[in-house]
């Protein structure tokens, strides 16, 4: 469904994505993991748009979306949840989903219908935030929710626009430790659907190693593991690379 | 636990626009241990911690610190001077001066220094050797970081001068586990040098490998304080304050 | 009630207050002939209608998009000009027909639509500030244009022009008079700037509330999450620049059969400018409402604000004997209280006149 | 009401020209008071005046003349200082049919093409400014660049002038941006059209207002050269710059050291004892428009009917602070004196000082007539 | 000290990446446009005179708006009322220039520039006063939104306008250049004003001193970050607050010691001096790239010298050779010639 090819970005002199080819199927998870700093978060941001490849290209479904802006790629089904929250901030929780229901729907550019009519979005807005649990705080401005809260809606307007290809950016971090099971449940339970591609950047190995098909392994830019979970988590590039010699979380299994 | 607490805040209320957010915070932070801050998101944990620092204003109650107060009705001090009496802060949005480079940055954060030259070279050795991409992104700007090197920095910038009692909102954030482990390593040296430290923090696994001391906070007030090893072996009470479903997940 | 509800697009005044004000204004304005009498009153009252509209329409880039542009003005006296030449040129010598007044406000809406469209595909892509930098630079660039090209500007002196015959003050259709008024051309022109007006605000008043005035919203408060959503914002954006100049130019247009009359300092200055963001701010941004009430408050304070200064500090105000008073308070100084108005507007009023009554009924809500 | 005279000043108390409408205000009240012997009536009837504020912005002028005459009843109205405001108001005079005495405004287009029966100026206009400069400077053998601002006055005073020079041979014209504030550019095209040319060089240099100051061209030594800098008058902080050219020439509208008649010396002396200082060109234009009122109500014994104020007012003589002055039936323009003169510097004035080399009578002028009457 | 070795080195800790070279292209630029002047210009002495001119007015330019960059560029406050700054510093010389008038009127070199001197303290103080009132009772309320700062300056503006008009009156008043600054030197056919010359010093004083404080202090630093995360320097135990008065107050000086070098260039001071140059010296500074002291710097100097070509060569153009030259940059630089920043 989704594949880059030879995609790469260098900022002067410094590669931060160095060649990566790589295919995504569709019903399957695939996590990345790698240092901190090894390029995960540019990949995303060279597949969605935000950043010019150098070089490489940009697969989906089949057609090159490589010279794509941002926004079109949205339209074709990639759907980014960020590393660093971006939301709406003065606008109300609600406002934030409803947003996302709207774009994936169409109709943006409608000028004349009164927005208020269209009590479907709404409807759908908060089935959304009812899943998530923030439908007690939906009028609320998303600035002024806590930092859990913030990543929770903005895993919510990801949700909202329902793209073919999931991109989540380490979606569990600052969230406390009772709503993380929230999020996995919604990530398993899209999973389920089989339709979707779910790309998942996540430091939280045990979060990985539970959800996972799949794991790629970057490394100063570079694809350096690809794999099944256990395999991947035991081979040495991870081990030394990655985990260090003792691994927190992993202590704490 | 005789001596009297380096920190301390005695029913604090804080009141952010129209908002009551904290109802009455009790906490005391013991000089030269690890204290942690645990609850559930909007629990006002880092409320508090913007309390302490004066960047909202208590509306009742008292923050004190050596001894004094800096916090409160009547002894309310600014921030800066708060700053200024030895309190490192590490907001959980990180606060990077993104236009300036990392080099930059922690110039900053030594107060006496005038210019790189200045900086404590031996602790910046030290610095590096914990976070190397410090190292490597020296001159680079801040802003470009990736998400896990700006938190890097923003810990790291707490930690270039000595300083009696550091604040850290939730400072695993976003690290890889090696990282996290370097932090873990390091905060427990700036305590054997006899720092105190106040962390917020999620992840309770590192929580329990650092803490001396926890306080759980819920809806603005503290609800439980205590010795974090009892905590650790109490999973009932773990599951009762943090929802801690019982190995689930960590 | 259910048919008022969609008149205004769903977006209540939601403050009694409010509801009062708006009303108000809206009968103020429809009676004033009526009501109040004189020629001065009369044109005070028609600056407030344009300037209504120039406000709202600046709003919707302004206060919804969250575009700061300094060419407001620009699109205001292409109006403004484009009725004044095609007046001047296709008007024979027993006066003009209303067909060349719309082929003016036509061509120029033409080019406004043209001039926003380039400047917005060209320069939105760059940083907010540097934007706003551009249009002033512009905007004084197309004012030295206009004084330029003065055989077809009139320049420095802009253009005096005859307006439909049904429309000049000598026009007088029933020999009686209606209600106590003499209806004559006056009147009839300020009936239509009135309807235009009214029209005009209902019609931005269903954009700010339609999905398209939301997706403006959203890039205002943040442009990366609306591209990552899918929106394309240089689309929209320019769109609002559009729309919003497309209502400047009709504002222009309306100052110009109205006073029949334009020229740059009437219509292109940068004190025009100036005025719409204080209307804007004092109105409350990002709420049309704002637009009309702030229009209404400043068009007034700036007429009259002179008037009342004569009480004080005039020849033989109280205070005209009192030595350093007198010269603060002096009639001729009268620009000095408003730059404190200015700035006490600004002060006082953070989110703006609505933005305050609105915030009165969520207090009284809560309590 | 009856045994009232209603006049209503429009000018700029405030504005860009804030100065230059003060002047006039002044000169206004103070023509009143000689005019009219300090009673202020005129025929039995009191004069009232009702002053405004245009703040030198079209529109408002145009409201506040629609309303003096509608609202506040005027029977007449003076004024404004800017020549864009007076042109809105042209129309407005027409509307209502009242008379509208113009002062000190000076564009041409007022008494010419936009010009309608009611209007009658006090003011010289540009072209008269532009003819008395050209008759000064007209003489066998001189070369003459001009510099001009580059907008319509400037160009039409250039044309003016250029009409009116017979002798002299100009051979450069230079518009530069009104908001020019660096001249080295012009100067350096003004000096390479001038330099190589035999016999005298004169710079003629038009230029109103504030912004940029022409007159720095001087700094980049002319004298080398043998350039000198002409020009008309100003007002008197103005012509502090004029200190640097002894000698220069030029004609101006109006210098209070200049004119010698009764009306004149009474200015003079009763403005040194109330300001302590000399009146100034905008005040003199100022008593100048009191004095064409208050004799034109005198000769119609106070009837304030327009129609008869036009027939009368058109072809009358009235003596003002410059001699006599007549209004010109055809287009209702002032014709007057200006003034040759030639700067001396005197230190105990902080300006330089024109000293009268000739009073140039509106014979001498052939100011055309360009309404379409 | 002591320190705990860290258990595991990760990868990624290559070798340092290089700080970024100084970039030349713009001083390139501004050589590429002074030779583009040659043939345009055609002669010789014509264009060293356009030149040096050109080099001056920036000069000039840059003395007034460099307190801009100051407060706009690194503060980050619209402050539209700068103007009033330097009417105010321009009519503090005036004043004093008129009380000196022996100074001025000597022939002596050394009595005219003590003259000059004495006017540009007093100018500096006094707008530097202003400039603290300004930041306490006007702009402190609206640190952080530019709207309300551009508003607010604005009606800071007129208000110190018609103080201005109340204090000196509402005309013209002259400033005459002292005796021995009058005039230009010769060099072949090529005439320099002298005033220039004086110009080019203390133009490149302000520059040095400028350049030195706000990249070789912390105090530059400072400024910069407390601009983005107030708090967070804050936070760090610096007090803000009393930095962003100072540096607003030195902005407000530097634009009264450029009030001076402009009133004396024209010759004479009007209340609405400082209102004229407002447009001019936002070009400046958002060529130059906001904040950036030799952004400005080099922007003020492509300023002066396009308009002297341009003047020279099209006069008919030289009107729009700002805004051309800004929208040319813009497109070349969307944030300026030199950014600092990300905003
Ligand atoms: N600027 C604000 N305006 C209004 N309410 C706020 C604001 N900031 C925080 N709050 C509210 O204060 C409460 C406490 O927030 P706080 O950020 O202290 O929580 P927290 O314990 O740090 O949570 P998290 O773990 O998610 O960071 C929340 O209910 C939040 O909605
Ligand atoms: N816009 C940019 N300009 C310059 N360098 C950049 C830019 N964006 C990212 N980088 C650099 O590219 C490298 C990879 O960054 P990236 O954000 O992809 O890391 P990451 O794998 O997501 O790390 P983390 O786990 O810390 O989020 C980093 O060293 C970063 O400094
Ligand atoms: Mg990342
Ligand atoms: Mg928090």
């Amino acid at each position: 469904m989704l594949e880059t090819r030879d995609l790469t970005i260098r900022f002067g002199g410094h590669v931060a994505v160095d060649h990566v080819s790589c295919a995504f199927a569709p019903g399957s998870l695939t996590a990345i993991v790698g240092p901190n700093g090894a390029g995960k978060t540019t990949y995303f941001n060279l597949i969605s748009g935000q950043l010019p490849a150098s070089e490489g290209e940009v697969w989906l479904d089949g057609m090159n979306i490589t010279a794509l802006p941002a926004p079109l790629r949205t339209r074709r089904g990639l759907g980014r949840a960020f590393q660093l929250t971006q939301l709406f901030p003065s606008l109300s929780v609600q406002e934030n989903v409803r947003l996302a229901v709207q774009a994936r729907a169409g109709g943006g550019l409608n000028a004349w219908a009164i927005w208020s009519d269209r009590q479907d979005w709404l409807e759908e807005a908060r089935s959304i935030l009812q899943t998530v649990r923030l439908l007690e705080k939906r009028d609320m401005p998303a600035a002024s929710l806590p930092h859990g809260d913030q990543r929770k809606l903005e895993v919510a307007v990801l949700m909202a626009l329902d793209p073919k290809v999931y991109m989540f950016d380490e979606p569990t971090a600052g969230m406390s430790v009772d709503e993380v099971p929230v999020i996995l449940d919604l990530i398993r339970a899209l999973k389920a659907r089989r339709d979707r591609c779910i790309l998942l950047v996540e430091h939280k190995m045990d979060v990985v190693r539970e959800l996972a098909d799949r794991i790629i392994v970057l490394h100063n830019g570079a694809l350096v593991a690809d794999g099944e979970p256990a395999t991947v988590i035991a081979s040495d590039v991870v081990q030394q690379a990655y985990l260090g010699t003792a691994p927190v979380s992993a202590e704490a299994a | 636990m005789s001596a009297a607490p380096l920190l301390s805040l005695k029913g604090v209320h804080t009141h952010i626009g129209a908002y009551h957010i904290l109802h009455g915070v009790d906490l005391e932070v013991p000089e030269g241990e690890v204290t942690m801050l645990l609850g559930r998101n909007g629990a006002g944990k880092s409320t508090t911690l913007r309390t302490v620092m004066g960047l909202w204003a208590a509306s009742q109650g008292r923050v004190q610190f050596k001894g004094q107060a800096i916090g409160g009705p009547g002894g309310q001090r600014t921030t800066p001077e708060i700053a200024q009496e030895g309190i490192a802060y590490v907001p959980e949005s990180m606060g990077i001066f993104a236009d300036l480079s990392v080099q930059e940055n922690m110039l900053l954060a030594a107060r006496e220094a005038r210019r790189a030259a200045d900086l404590d070279a031996a602790r910046l050795d030290w610095i590096f050797s914990l976070f190397p991409a410090l190292h490597k992104f020296w001159l680079y700007p801040a802003g470009k970081l990736s998400g896990g090197q700006k938190q890097m920095l923003a810990v790291a910038r707490a930690i270039i001068e000595p300083r009696a009692l550091i604040l850290i909102d939730e400072p695993s954030k976003g690290l890889a586990p090696a990282i996290i482990h370097n932090l873990i390593a390091a905060l427990q040296e700036l305590k054997r040098q006899r720092t105190t430290l106040l962390l917020v923090e999620q992840n309770f696994s590192m929580a329990q490998a650092l803490g001396d001391s926890v306080a759980v906070m819920d809806n603005g007030r503290v609800v439980h304080s205590g010795r974090m090893a009892d905590l650790a072996a109490d999973q009932a009470l773990q599951q009762r304050l943090l929802g801690l479903s019982l190995g689930a997940h960590q | 009630m259910n048919g008022l509800h969609r008149l205004l697009s769903k977006d209540l005044p939601r403050s009694r207050w409010l509801t009062a004000a708006m009303l108000v204004v809206l009968l103020g304005l429809a009676l004033e002939p009526f009501v109040f009498s004189g020629a001065k009153a009369l044109g005070v009252a028609a600056k407030m209608l344009v300037f209504i509209l120039l406000v709202a329409s600046y709003d919707l880039l302004l206060g919804y998009t969250g575009i700061v542009s300094f060419a407001h003005t620009m699109f205001f006296g292409i109006g403004a000009y484009g009725v004044a030449i095609s007046a001047t040129r296709l008007g024979g010598e027993d006066g003009v027909g209303f067909g060349a007044v719309l082929i003016g406000l036509g061509a120029a809406l033409c080019v406004s639509a043209l001039l926003s469209l380039v400047i917005g595909l060209f320069s939105l892509r760059v940083k907010a500030i540097f934007y706003a930098m551009i249009t002033l630079a512009v905007a004084s660039a197309f004012q030295t244009l206009a004084s330029q090209l003065s055989d077809f500007t009139g320049g420095e002196d802009g253009l005096s022009f005859k307006v439909p015959p049904w429309l000049s003050p000598s026009y007088e259709p029933f020999d009686t008079p209606f209600l106590g008024l003499m209806i004559d051309g006056k009147i009839i022109s300020y009936y239509l700037l009135f309807s235009v007006v009214l029209l005009a605000v209902l019609a931005l008043l269903r954009i700010v509330n339609s999905p398209f005035g939301r997706v403006l919203q959203a890039i205002r408060e943040n442009d990366f999450r609306a591209e990552a959503l899918g929106y394309r914002t240089v689309v929209y954006r320019t769109l609002s620049n559009m729309i919003s100049a497309a209502g400047a130019t009709v504002a222009g247009a309306l100052l110009a059969l109205w006073l029949r009359y334009t020229g740059p300092d009437t219509t292109l200055s940068f004190e025009i400018m100036l005025d719409i963001l204080l209307i804007v701010v004092i109105g409350g941004m990002g709420t049309i409402y704002g637009a009309v009430i702030g229009s209404v408050l400043f068009v007034l304070a700036q007429n009259y604000l002179q008037d009342l200064l004569k009480l004080a500090g005039g020849e033989d105000g109280v205070l005209a004997q009192v030595p350093l008073l007198g010269t603060l308070f002096s009639p001729d100084r009268w620009l000095l209280w408003l730059g404190v108005l200015f700035v006490l507007a600004v002060y006082h009023f953070p989110s703006g006149v609505v933005g305050r009554l609105r915030a009165a009924v969520s207090r009284a809500s809560e309590s | 009401a009856d045994g009232e005279i209603r006049i209503a000043h429009i000018h700029s108390k405030t504005g860009p020209l804030e100065a230059y409408g003060k002047q006039t205000a002044l000169g206004f009240k103070m023509g009143l008071e000689y005019a009219t012997g300090g009673t202020m009536m005129v025929a039995g009837k009191k004069l009232v005046v009702i002053e405004k504020d245009d703040q030198g912005k079209p529109d408002l002028g145009k409201n506040l003349l629609a309303a003096a005459y509608s609202d506040d009843k005027a029977d007449l109205a003076v004024g404004p200082t800017s020549s864009g405001v007076a042109l809105a108001m042209l129309p407005v005079a027409e509307e209502y049919k009242k008379i509208l005495l113009v002062e000190p405004a000076v564009a041409d287009s007022i008494t010419g093409e936009k010009w309608n029966k009611y209007i009658f100026r006090t003011g010289r206009n540009s072209s008269q400014d532009a003819i008395s400069n050209a008759v000064a400077l007209d003489k066998a053998g001189v070369t003459i660049a001009t510099l001009a601002q580059d907008y319509a006055f400037g160009r039409d005073g250039v044309k003016a002038f250029k009409e009116a020079v017979k002798t002299a041979k100009i051979v450069h014209e230079e518009y530069l941006p009104t908001t020019t504030t660096d001249f080295t550019a012009g100067a350096q095209r003004l000096i390479d059209a001038l330099k190589d040319k035999p016999g005298r060089k004169v710079i003629w240099v038009i230029w109103a207002g504030g912004g940029g100051n022409p007159f720095k061209i001087a700094d980049l030594d002319l004298k080398r050269y043998g350039i000198e800098i002409a020009t008309g008058g100003n007002i008197l902080p103005a012509m502090a710059s004029y200190k640097q050219f002894p000698g220069m020439e030029g004609a101006t509208y109006y210098y209070f050291g200049i004119p010698k008649n009764p009306v004149n010396e009474w200015l003079v002396a009763n403005h040194y004892k109330q300001f302590k200082q000399p009146p100034d060109f905008f005040t003199a234009g100022g008593m100048t428009a009191a004095i064409a009122v208050v004799e034109a109500l005198k000769k119609t014994q106070g009837d304030t009917t327009t129609n008869k104020l036009i027939s009368t007012m058109e072809g009358m003589g009235f003596e003002t602070p410059k001699g006599k002055m007549t209004f010109r039936k055809e287009d209702h323009q002032a014709l007057q004196s200006m003034y040759h003169f030639k700067i001396k510097v005197d230190p105990a004035f902080a300006w330089g000082v024109p000293e009268l080399v000739r009073e140039i009578k509106p014979e001498e002028m052939n100011v055309p007539i360009r309404n379409k009457r | 000290m002591s320190v705990a070795k860290p258990l595991a080195v990760p990868p990624g800790a290559g070798a340092a990446i290089p700080k970024a070279q100084f970039d030349w292209r713009p001083v390139l630029l501004l050589l590429a446009v002074a030779l583009a002047g040659v043939p345009l210009v055609g002669s010789g002495s014509t264009w060293l005179t356009l030149t040096v001119a050109g080099l001056a007015m920036g000069l000039i330019i840059f003395i007034i708006a460099s307190g801009l960059t100051l407060v706009f560029g690194l503060m980050d406050v619209l402050n539209f009322g700068h103007g009033v700054f330097i009417a105010m510093g321009a009519f503090v010389a005036t004043s004093v220039m008129a009380g000196m008038a022996d100074w001025t009127a000597s022939a002596s070199l050394m009595h005219n520039l003590v003259a000059v001197f004495c006017a540009m303290l007093a100018a500096m103080s006094v707008a530097g006063a202003l400039g603290w009132a300004f930041e306490r009772v006007i702009v402190r309320p609206v640190y952080g939104q530019h709207l309300k700062q551009i508003l607010i300056t604005m009606g800071g503006m007129i208000v110190g306008e018609e103080v201005i008009k109340m204090i000196w009156g509402p005309q013209q008043i002259p400033l005459p250049l002292p005796e021995a600054l009058r005039g230009a030197l010769l060099w072949g056919d090529a005439a320099i004003e002298k005033y220039r010359l004086l110009a080019v010093v203390i133009g490149l004083g302000v520059f040095a001193a400028l350049a030195y404080t706000l990249n070789r202090t912390k105090v530059g630093l400072l400024i910069r970050a407390g601009v983005q995360d107030r708090e967070m320097v804050e936070s760090l135990g610096y007090r803000i607050r009393r930095l962003f008065v100072g540096v607003f107050v030195a902005g407000s000086a530097l634009a009264g010691l450029g009030g001076v070098m402009w009133g004396l260039y024209q010759q004479n001071v009007h209340p609405q001096i400082g209102a004229q140059v407002n447009t001019l010296i936002f070009i400046v500074i958002i060529i130059g790239g906001l904040g950036s002291t030799l952004g400005c710097f080099m922007g003020a100097l492509l300023v002066g010298l396009m308009a002297n070509y341009a003047g020279f060569a099209f006069p008919k153009l030289a009107l729009f050779s700002n805004i051309v030259l800004m929208v040319a940059v813009l497109l070349w630089r969307p944030q300026g010639l030199y950014p600092v920043s990300q905003r």
